[in-house]
């Protein structure tokens, strides 16, 4: 048993529970909110290195047993979803402090960034199939909100799309739950794991794994199931926008590998083959919207989509290298992906839009932001030696290793695909000449780091990019722990055991 | 076996997803509302039903009276209503909200996002604050 | 090696600081990063010429199934190139500080050439084959910000996507070629693959490795069809056409099929392909340089041509071919770049690069003139220069072709000639003849814009003249490497009268009188057909596949992201029904033993409430309010059909949300007008069809599942525990707080949040309403 | 006995619910049929809460069923009225039994809202 | 005053619906009543309620008879094939004056036979009612219910 | 609502809903009942009574702003969690404590705290709602 | 079968008959308030069920529920009053009808 795991759930309550406290002061909103943050980033340390020198480690709330009980796990997947998740939280909250008005921060930004977070740790930690739709559902009321807070018409727009949707995969997913404990009696998804097996039909087990690649594939926006994301994820300030993109996503994604690790491995012939056709389709789809988009963040929100893909892609090969490139992927891609949402953010700041072909300059005028551009755009893209370099060599040799050709062209055709959208972003607004019209004042004659406030959302941008170049260039320790990872996810039971003790 | 409430079950999931498919707002949410019901009822019958003692001790007593009701699914669709709550009251204010900044509650209009469609350039800075930088 | 590279990415980073520091003299500061790196390799010549290898590995990423070394592979080839690199490098960056003295951007400049030739320099000392890839991109990438450099242009940047996407999907091609390669070996390392041809050759995937290693090679070597994006990358500034696009980046192709020519090669189909590819494109292009008048052009073709000659050698598979590779290769880089120099030198100067629009430059440039009629002459193939080596063993190899000789060398003549045409026509039109008024008053280029085409002219005399300096240091283990096993083979300037020579006579009066017609041919229907045929088709080719996907991408997104909810959720619900649908009937199918009998009277009762409200629902879509009863209804139903089976709370529950939910909606549609159904009847249809199966699908489930036995374990350990450990009597409510409080917890706080949200919503003013 | 009384009482407080629901189903108009669904509901309701009342002769259960009566006979008036002047504004059809209005004089008085007889508009 | 007897009828109600008779639990009620009743003071309003608790009696009983026959009119009405009765909203000048009695009134009113409360006049002089049966005239409608509710209600409030 | 009818019966309602609200809270883990079900009446209450008088009344009755009572229910509900962390017990572990009064057991309990987190919740959830929803008017 | 048990199914028919016939006047409207008339008709049907169950099933706990219904149907119903008059003042000032 180790305490310690509640504390990434209990820790961003607490934040938002004294943040609501204290919601008339702005100054205490932002110091707790920030606070908080580098609060739960240590308490994710401190537990990382306990799964990292001891394996799993395991909480059974209110000290009852599992089954019954609700457990928490930590695996090095929910360590590495958490340490991810932390990170982002500190950067998004540093970057919130300019970039979040004082109006949003009065109804109540920080606490529901803090309950977001708590719902996503909790997602990341439980043991237990009717809790992880519980977390999904703080997750999503948080995020709801996060996402009209300010209620301009753009924002109400995309949030219907995302709420009528994302109700509906919520459903869904409560019935796979239902239809789960009715074959099983049971919610605990190590006792599932070992019960699913003997459930004498087949053939329902795997009807049951359809439901839940539908409803998690809704959050994680994969092909068909996508729409909502490139419909809402440009709406919010930039900040929003970045963690939803970054993160939001990667927790349908961690459900996905967890189930199909765990829960349905006893079809895998049909339903790792399905992953795999959802992989391409993904890709493919989501790399084309890129293209024939022009708005920063547009591009950016399909691009998750396409690069959803290649995290489905790891998972459908069901090999180590494979599950090990997918974990790698969703660790790079959030990276990747929020900084330049937070990127777009400082561009229009300084050109006072994201419509790319009003933008122009920034090369000239701000290198060193088009440094930040570059190593996040093609991080993105999969050059060395930046951290989706290794995203995408791990992916790709590991669809050559298991003889997907198709899907791994598909996948390289890909990247190139993301290159050249990251490259139409660069062409324009950094490249490009700056636009006769409609160019804030400012344009050009403030630094990033002079008058103003805005190296508050520099730093975090500079700190992410280092991050991405730091993981591109010393590798070898995320590998290794994405490896750990990998394996414990294909040898489920280890995680059986961890949970339920000894059989 | 209970024959009678997957039925049930079927027929208001059925209307829900109708319902969810209309172009008024108003009706996609009464639509989620019935499919909420539906999943929570499936959830009760999946529990394995039957008239049974309700999973109350009486007092003096350690256990209830066999056979009992499963109180699991119980606590679990409350739970459940609960939150379905929470998050139809949000459904519902958003409606509202959306209705008094656009206009409408029609999907094909108000929804129709024109940047969805083409890849015309759209100004939409009206999200974006100006601050001073 | 490893320092070494290092050393000149963190000197690259560092160059606009150290501009600050030394500011018109910088060049002449970083260009000591180049000469020493070029020393330092120089220092391994003695070794490697007795016939070493030099290997050193840092592993990079170490783990079982996945490691990646930085590890780097000294021998004649990668020396050679390294040399050409680092040589080459030193008088570019020279000259890149005249040429864009007085540029704001020359900081930016220095970095990123510094960092192209660490990256190139990587591509041709890496050992690994990840690693080389590695290297690979970054040339990519640098070349990219090169190429853009003059990037307000539209032309400029449109010209570093199209080098940057072609070079960029065959670099990726390659890198699944690398592994599949080292899959099939088990072989991560150049060196240690230089042994497993055999296995390589024999191996199933032989072909797909070979093809996809060429499609790097091709591309980046810009071989037809993929040779468009080089001329085009001329927007570039001077240094960096004659650094990327003459003397190195554009040599990584043929460095990478020479590096693997002892695993890949020795096949007939690496002959045909290799061979062929490098034929066709020595052939076109050769004659498309005759087509163009600026100078940058007319030497970018030539650069194909040469790059073309390269390949067709490699392709040969002889001993004789190799040697006549390496002698080429190095050649090619002192004469094409001192071309390109001057060519800047000359556009920078007078101001102009179109050779009709000069003349007589040769009195106002003098030591530009000299330099570049020197390497001109070595570009014809004249004697006493290195060129003339070249050609003479290039036609000596041609010669020496195992498959259809004839036919390579007819073609290697007749783009000869062109080539010496060309060479005439990029020194005799703007330096000799009479002078002409320029757009600039043109001066002598500075000291550092003359000094590197100068060296690399007398570079080219002395290793004419003196062949033997560099035949065994360094041309031997270069062409030994190639061929994979020890070669011995000098250079000499004279091989007495053999049919080379003949050729070499021929090719030069060929290239002279197409000279003398020139201006007509120039202007005739075939070189328009040929310009158009092999110059602009492969551009329009480009552009309609770059258009094609845009306009593919536009049409699929009008088609799914369409903006209208209800289309994507029809898309989702039917997706839904598709995959659990027949996962459903295929893999599990139906249960169906329906039995009313012990349903109850007031069981019925409530069935047929339910429906009928649920009909009230459906058949009254113009009033809202009376569905929202209808829905009151059904929930009060459902709050009924928990408490006959025994749930207490549940029923309160439902009655007391379903109440509130009412009370809710009537609050909000207090406000919001109705709607009529718009419509049409067949999309009404549509979506009954889809609902009803739906429903459908539900209920099997459902029956399905409660088929199967059950086990109600985890509610016996409740009903057990409950009172004893959590004192409490009312189970439900015991799970709920005690047994199962986390859910709780998390679902309070999704009450919570959804009070904070609703009055965000409704409360905060619009944001930017006030500003406006 | 307390079975027979209880058994009673559960038949009249049933018979009088159909009571009401016949009437708001029979009855012209909407005033018309509030007086069945009020007084009759309520009364079929308490009856039937009567006989639980009764049939556990139990402190806790008496008193959580007449506390329910009591609940019922405070609010349904309430409703009733909530409801009936609701429809008054909504505006009513009245039936041709229909012999004297004074509340609509007296709104026509104080111009509080418009005339009770002409129908407001459309359904909602 | 009037806020401690409510207080302690709260209380009462507590045990009745917790079902438990005890000195304990009616303390419990008394405490949480008072929590109430601190939650809710300013609602309530300080003229109110009875302390005539036999004329309550009384007019309980009376009411009970009223609603049973109402109801058995009404069912035989329902019952009966087509309507012969005559119908129509009327009004009724009051004589009660306080909230709780004007509330009472019109209540009562609505469970009693074919009345129903529909509005209070803005001076509260009067109660606009739709009746069932005016088949007798308007002002034996009128007549009818301040000699009886109305009488009684007075009798218990003043 | 302005109707005096209505007016004096929501002043007599509003006691009983509460107190009923509170019945069913503290017996909720014995019999049906509980945090939730609780709150929803004891919401109910000031429901109707938003409805019947307007909400700046209400608010004056509820004296506490309804987010207050949300991050109060929070509150509870950490503290709850939190308690048994002290004897080194798992999050959210039942702590007991039973104190003899009279002849009546008085149960103090984390899980009692747990549900009275939740009862606020639910309170402060809907009254914020229907506050929210009710001045639009 | 004893006549407590008789008068149950008598009195589950009636019910069952009454929420029906209920069904039949929201069905019909033809006004809003007709509807809501009889929503509250049926929350007394449905009050009646389950005290009646409470009987049957031998499980008094049920009537609780019974409470909490008789509490909050009055809720709802004065939540649609309040609708109707609202909106009927609403479509004048839009100057409907
Ligand atoms: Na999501
Ligand atoms: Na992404």
């Amino acid at each position: 048993m180790n305490g310690f795991l509640v504390f990434p759930i209990i820790i961003p309550l607490i934040v938002a529970t004294l943040a609501l406290l204290f919601r008339k002061s702005s100054v205490m909103q932002r110091w707790i909110g920030v606070t908080g943050m580098v609060i739960l980033l240590a308490s994710v340390i401190v537990l990382f290195r306990d799964v990292y020198v001891d394996g799993i480690q395991v909480l059974q709330l209110g000290d009852w047993d599992a089954p019954f009980g609700i457990t928490l796990v930590g695996d090095m997947l929910s360590m590495l979803m958490l340490g991810i998740s932390a990170v982002m939280g500190l950067i998004i909250a540093v970057y919130s402090l300019y970039d979040i008005d004082k109006e949003r921060e009065r109804f109540g930004y920080y606490p529901l960034l803090h309950i977001l977070l708590m719902g996503v740790n909790g997602s990341f930690l439980t043991g237990d199939i009717f809790n992880l739709y519980v977390w999904f559902e703080v997750m999503l009321i948080a995020s709801f909100i996060l996402l009209a807070l300010g209620n301009s018409k753009n924002q109400l727009q995309g949030a219907l799309k995302y709420v009528i949707i994302n109700l509906f995969s919520s459903l869904l997913f409560l019935f796979g739950v239902a239809l789960l404990y009715g074959m099983t009696g049971t919610l605990n998804m190590a006792d599932l794991a070992q019960r699913l097996p003997e459930v004498e039909n087949v053939g329902l087990v795997t009807t049951v794994s359809m439901i839940f690649l539908v409803s998690f594939g809704i959050k994680a926006a994969i092909f068909p199931l996508f729409f909502w994301l490139p419909a809402s994820y440009h709406t919010p300030p930039v900040a929003i926008s970045a963690i939803f993109g970054g993160l939001l996503t990667k927790v349908g994604v961690y459900a996905l590998i967890r189930v199909f690790t765990l829960l349905f491995t006893q079809d895998i012939g049909y339903t790792h083959t399905i992953l795999m056709w959802v992989a391409g389709f993904t890709m493919v789809i989501g790399v084309l919207g890129a293209a024939s988009h022009y708005e920063f963040r547009k591009i950016l929100s399909f691009h998750i989509v396409s690069q959803i893909g290649y995290m489905i892609m790891g998972l459908a090969f069901n090999t180590a290298l494979g599950l090990m490139g997918a974990i790698f992927y969703v660790l790079h891609n959030i990276l990747a992906k929020s900084n330049l949402f937070l990127i777009s953010g400082i561009a229009q700041r300084l050109l006072g839009t994201f419509e790319l072909k009003q933008m122009g300059g920034l090369y000239k005028h701000y290198p060193f932001l088009a440094v930040l551009f570059m190593i996040s755009a093609f991080a993105l893209a999969g050059f060395p030696p930046l951290s989706g370099f290794w995203a995408k060599l791990t992916v790709v040799k590991a669809g050559l290793a298991v003889e997907a050709y198709v899907l791994t062209a598909t996948a390289i055709l890909v990247g190139l695909l993301t290159l050249f959208s990251m490259m139409k972003i660069w062409l324009t607004a950094f490249w490009g000449t700056v636009p006769e019209k409609g160019v804030p004042e400012h344009f050009g004659k403030i630094a990033l780091f002079g008058a103003g406030n805005l190296y508050i959302m520099v730093v975090p941008v500079m700190a992410v990019a280092g991050l991405i170049l730091l993981v591109g260039l010393y590798a070898q320790p995320l590998l290794e722990v994405c490896l750990i990872a990998a394996e414990q996810l294909l040898n489920p039971s280890v995680y059986i055991e961890a949970v339920l003790g000894p059989q | 076996m209970d024959t009678i409430l997957p039925i049930i079950a079927g027929a208001i999931f059925a209307s829900g997803i109708y319902l969810l498919l209309r172009p008024s707002l108003i009706l996609t949410i009464i639509g989620i509302i019935l499919i909420s019901n539906s999943v929570n009822l499936a959830l009760f019958t999946l529990g394995r039903i039957s008239t049974e003692n309700p999973p109350l001790i009486a007092a003096g007593s350690v256990m209830p009276e066999v056979p009992f009701a499963n109180p699991l699914p119980q606590a679990l669709i409350l739970t459940a209503i609960v939150i379905g709550f929470g998050l139809l009251a949000f459904a519902l204010a958003l409606a509202y909200r959306s209705y008094k900044e656009l206009g409408t509650v029609d999907q094909d209009q108000l929804l129709k996002d024109p940047e969805d469609t083409s890849t015309a350039i759209v100004n939409n800075t009206d999200n974006t604050e100006k601050r001073d930088v | 090696m490893l320092i070494m590279v290092a050393l000149i990415f963190g000197i690259a980073l560092m160059a606009p600081w150290i501009f600050k520091l030394f500011r018109e003299k910088t060049g002449w500061v970083l260009a000591l990063l180049p000469l020493g790196s070029f020393v330092y390799l120089l220092s391994w010549m003695p070794h490697i010429a007795d016939g070493n290898t030099v290997t050193q590995s840092t592993a990079w990423v170490n783990m079982d199934f996945f490691s990646v070394n930085l590890s780097f592979y000294l021998d004649g080839l990668s020396l050679m190139f390294g040399l050409i690199i680092t040589g080459i490098g030193t008088f570019i960056v020279l000259y890149g500080g005249g040429y864009l003295s007085g540029s704001a951007y020359l900081p930016r400049f220095y970095s990123a050439i510094l960092l192209f030739m660490g990256s190139m320099l990587g591509v041709v000392i890496a050992d690994n084959l990840i690693s080389i890839f590695v290297f690979w991109e970054l040339t990519s990438f640098t070349s990219f910000l090169l190429i853009g450099f003059t990037h307000e242009q539209e032309n400029s940047r449109r010209s570093a996507l199209m080098a940057l996407l072609v070079t960029g999907i065959g670099g990726l091609a390659m890198l699944a070629g690398l592994i599949l390669m080292g899959f099939a070996t088990g072989q991560w390392e150049v060196s240690a693959l230089l042994n497993e041809g055999d296995i390589v050759r024999e191996h199933g995937l032989y072909l797909p490795i070979l093809l996809l290693i060429l499609a790097g090679a091709f591309t980046k070597s810009a071989q037809f069809p993929f040779s468009f994006w080089l001329p085009a990358a001329m927007v570039a500034p001077t240094p960096v056409s004659a650094y990327l696009h003459s003397a190195t980046m554009v040599k990584a192709g043929v460095y990478l099929l020479a590096r693997m020519h002892p695993v890949l090669g020795f096949t007939e189909t690496w002959m045909l392909l290799v061979g062929g590819f490098g034929l066709a494109t020595l052939l076109i292009s050769a004659w498309l340089a005759l087509s163009y008048t600026d100078m940058k052009q007319i030497l970018a073709y030539s650069t194909v041509m040469s790059l073309g000659t390269m390949m067709m050698l490699i392709g040969l598979g002889t001993e004789l071919a190799m040697q006549a590779l390496a002698v080429y290769v190095f050649s090619h880089a002192m004469y094409k770049g001192a071309l390109f120099m001057v060519a800047g030198a000359v556009d920078h100067e007078a101001g102009t690069r179109d050779v009709l629009k000069l003349g007589g430059l040769r009195a106002l440039m003098p030591i530009s003139a000299a330099a570049a009629a020197v390497a001109a002459l070595s570009m014809a193939g004249i004697p006493p220069l290195f060129g003339f080596v070249a050609k003479e063993i290039v036609y000596e190899a041609s010669l020496g072709a195992t498959l259809w000789p004839v036919l390579i060398i007819t073609v290697a003549v007749i783009a000869n000639i062109a080539i010496v045409a060309a060479s005439a026509i990029v020194v005799l039109r703007p330096f000799f003849g009479t002078a002409v008024e320029t757009p600039k008053k043109a001066h002598e280029a500075p000291l550092s814009m003359w000094i590197g085409p100068a060296m690399l002219a007398a570079l080219s005399v002395v290793f004419g003249v003196l062949p033997f300096l560099i035949d065994s240091a360094l041309m031997l283990p270069a062409a030994a490497a190639v061929w994979g096993a020890p070669l011995d083979f000098y250079l000499s300037l004279w091989h007495g009268i053999n049919l080379p020579l003949i050729l070499s006579i021929l090719t030069l009066a060929g290239g002279i009188l197409v000279y003398r017609v020139w201006d007509p041919l120039r202007e005739s229907a075939p070189m328009k057909v040929w310009q158009s045929g092999f110059a602009d088709y492969p551009v329009r080719g480009y552009d309609a596949t770059v258009n094609g996907m845009l306009s593919l991408a536009g049409w699929q997104t009008r088609v799914l992201q369409n903006g209208l909810i209800s289309n994507y959720l029809s898309t989702i619900i039917i997706t839904a029904l598709i995959a659990v649908g027949y996962t459903f009937l295929s893999r599990s199918g139906l249960v169906w033993n329906p039995s009313f009998a012990d349903v109850t009277i007031y069981e019925w009762a409530l069935s047929i409430g339910i429906v009928a409200s649920l009909g009230i629902i459906l058949a009254f879509g113009h009033s809202r309010l009376t569905m929202i009863v209808g829905a009151g209804i059904v929930g009060f139903g459902l709050a009924l059909i928990y408490l006959i089976h025994g749930a207490a709370d549940l029923a309160m529950t439902q009655v007391l949300v379903e109440t509130l939910t009412v009370i809710l909606v009537v609050l909000v549609l207090i406000h919001v007008p109705k709607l009529k159904e718009v419509r049409s009847t067949t999309t009404r249809v549509r979506d009954g069809v889809i609902a009803v199966a739906a429903g459908v699908l539900m209920t099997l489930l459902i029956f399905a599942v409660t088929a199967l036995p059950f086990d109600a374990f985890i509610s016996e350990f409740y009903a057990e525990a409950s009172y004893p450990l959590a004192h409490g009597r009312n189970i439900v409510n015991v799970i709920l707080v005690d047994f199962r409080a986390l859910d709780t917890m998390g679902e309070v706080i999704v009450v919570a949040i959804a009070g904070l949200a609703v009055y965000a919503l409704i409360k905060m003013t619009r944001h930017g309403a006030t500003q406006k | 006995m307390l079975e027979i009384i209880a058994g009673i009482l559960l038949i009249t407080g049933g018979f009088f619910v159909l009571v009401a629901a016949v009437g708001i189903l029979r009855l012209p108009d909407i005033l018309m049929r509030m007086h069945a669904s009020t007084k009759a509901g309520t009364l079929g309701a308490g009856l039937i809460l009567l006989a639980v009342a009764f049939l556990y002769a139990e402190i806790g259960i008496i008193s959580r069923a007449l506390a329910t009566i009591a609940f019922i006979l405070m609010t349904a008036p309430v409703a009733a009225h909530a409801i009936g002047r609701a429809a008054y504004h909504h505006g009513i059809t009245f039936w041709k039994g229909t012999i004297v209005d004074d509340l609509k004089d007296y709104y026509e008085k104080t111009r509080q809202t418009r005339r009770g007889s002409e129908k407001v508009s459309e359904e909602d | 005053m009037k806020i401690f007897l409510f207080n302690i009828i709260l209380a009462l109600i507590w045990t009745a619906v917790t079902g438990t008779f005890s000195f304990g639990n009616f303390l419990i009620g008394l405490v949480l009543s008072y929590a109430v009743l601190i939650v809710v003071g300013p609602a309530i309003d300080k003229s109110g309620y009875t302390r005539r608790v036999w004329k309550a009696v009384t007019l309980f009983l009376f009411f009970l008879k009223e609603l049973f026959l109402s109801s058995v009119r009404v069912a035989i009405d329902v019952m009966r094939p087509g309507f012969r009765m005559q119908s129509g909203v009327v009004d009724i000048p009051l004589d009660v004056t306080s909230d709780l009695e004007i509330t009472l009134l019109a209540n009562m009113i609505s469970l009693t036979p074919g009345t129903l409360s529909l509005e209070v006049s803005d001076d509260r002089k009067e109660l606009f009612i739709h009746a069932m049966y005016i088949d007798e005239g308007v002002d034996h409608v009128r007549n009818s219910i301040k000699q009886g509710m109305e009488k009684h209600i007075m009798e218990v409030t003043r | 609502m302005k109707s005096l009818i209505l007016h004096t019966a929501t002043r007599l309602m509003i006691g009983i809903l509460i107190l009923f609200s509170l019945f069913l809270f503290f017996r909720g883990h014995d019999e049906p009942g509980g945090g939730f079900i609780g709150g929803l009446v004891g919401a109910g209450a000031f429901t109707l009574y938003a409805i019947a008088f307007g909400t700046d009344l209400t608010r004056k009755v509820l004296r506490v702003d309804p987010i207050t009572l949300i991050a109060l229910g929070l509150a509870s509900l950490v503290v709850s969690g939190v308690i048994p962390l002290i004897t080194a017990d798992p999050f959210l572990t039942g702590k007991w404590l039973f104190l003899e009064w009279g002849n009546s057991d008085i149960k103090l309990s984390t899980p009692l705290l747990f549900d009275i987190g939740v009862y606020l919740c639910v309170v402060g959830f809907i009254v914020t709602v229907i506050f929210s929803l009710e001045e639009e008017n | 079968m004893d006549f407590l048990s008789l008068s149950i199914i008598i009195v589950y028919i009636f019910l069952s008959l009454s929420l029906l016939i209920s069904l039949i006047r929201v069905i019909i409207g033809p006004t809003l308030p007709d509807r809501v008339v009889a929503l509250d008709l049926i929350a007394f049907v449905v009050i009646s069920m389950i005290a009646t169950y409470a009987i049957s099933s031998g499980h008094p706990v049920y009537l609780d529920v019974a409470i909490v219904l008789a509490l909050v149907a009055f809720l709802g119903t004065i939540a649609f009053a309040r609708y109707v008059i609202l909106r009927a003042g609403k479509l004048r000032e839009d100057g409907h009808a």
